[in-house]
């Protein structure tokens, strides 16, 4: 769990919910990345890899139970990091 | 004190008033978020929660110290949500603030629900008599 | 449905939950007023409450129609409120409501008890540790 | 109870409540009074004959349970009509 692939990328830890969980067809995942990445191209890789596209512009993303604000920004992974992709929520 | 937590099984009103009932304060004020049966016509059986557990709880947590800072004469307040299967009738959430006086638990109930809202990492699916499938939610307000 | 009554027990807060809440409402809004210990650093002991009880059911049932024309969402409504000697910690008053939606059940149980509390005949004594004869209290806001 | 006395004033009841109850010493009076009545008139003679003087100014009343809300108005009384002293209330 430690060890970074060849390639330079580290392995995280990808949660899926609702929809998103249908859609991926499973609740968990594992998903080899850059270490540093835009939230943006983060997200379009899980919605290719994970066939999101239909809820593409309403998901979300949390890295380590902090929600991202900003597609724009850097998100510096480390190994083992917790992405969890979250739909609309709709609690209460 | 704060009370925050995901529960499995129906949730007992008068238990989580007695968590914040006090001594010192004159007022206690409750919101509770019941399964209705219709959605635009369809005739709903039940509803199924999920939620980002760890996520959902540490949002329940910045919630509390929102209504402190807003309103720091709050005693005790409570969160608690159900997930898993809700019937009709039964509660999802349940929030409810005591204080010395009226207008802060009032008020902070009324803020706490808006936010539980927009920012807890919970999910419901309603499950339709005609549609066991049924139908992802989203919260809009 | 409206529900009001004077009650001279112990008021159930799950019991008058259970009285409001319904099938079609996603929302039920409660608030509690409870004896509190203090009063400008005197101990109280208990309250003791009494009515002009005809005139407070009129004014009660009053304050259920000015609910009802305010917000005509409202399913149900009760408003319960406890005679005779209230001890420190227990409940005087509980008011609550239910609807489809939330703002209504919650903007009207906080419109309720500022009605209740500057209209409806009830009078309420504290009764202190220091001085058991008390003090006839006023309602200010 | 339905025949006016000789002076043409009617009996009315009258209901204490909290401190009013405690200065008048009972909860509950028959009063004569003139059947049209200024209500603050009427407060005037409470007032006197049961040694309320000491609440006069926070004191309102009430007809068959309906508060007076003007106490310059005329009040219509009939033989047994109930007029409430209403000392600051304080449910809640």
């Amino acid at each position: 769990m430690n060890e970074e692939n060849k390639s330079g990328t580290i392995n995280i830890n990808i949660l899926f919910f609702a929809k998103s969980r249908e859609l991926a067809k499973t609740s968990r995942a594992v998903f080899a990345v850059e270490p540093v990445v835009q939230a943006g191209q983060l997200l379009k890789q899980l919605v290719d890899r994970f066939d999101l596209s239909a809820i593409s512009n309403c998901i979300i993303l949390a890295h380590n139970e902090n929600y991202i604000e900003n597609l724009d920004e850097d998100i510096h992974l480390q190994q083992a990091d917790e992405i969890a992709v979250i739909p609309p929520i709709s609690g209460g | 004190m704060d009370y925050i937590k995901l529960v499995s099984n129906k949730i007992d009103i008068q238990q989580v008033h007695n968590l914040i009932v006090d001594d010192g304060c004159g007022a206690c004020s409750m919101f509770v978020g019941t399964t209705r049966d219709t959605f635009e016509g369809k005739k709903v059986i039940s509803l199924e929660y999920e939620a980002y557990e760890n996520m959902a709880l540490k949002e329940m947590s910045k919630i509390c110290s929102e209504l402190r800072t807003r309103w720091p004469i709050l005693k005790h307040i409570a969160i608690y949500h159900r997930l898993g299967t809700v019937p009709v009738r039964e509660e999802s959430v349940v929030i409810a603030t005591s204080s010395p006086h009226r207008a802060a638990a009032l008020e902070s109930v009324s803020f706490a629900i808006d936010e539980l809202k927009s920012r807890v990492p919970i999910w419901k699916k309603e499950i339709y008599e005609e549609d066991p499938v049924g139908e992802w939610k989203e919260n809009k307000e």
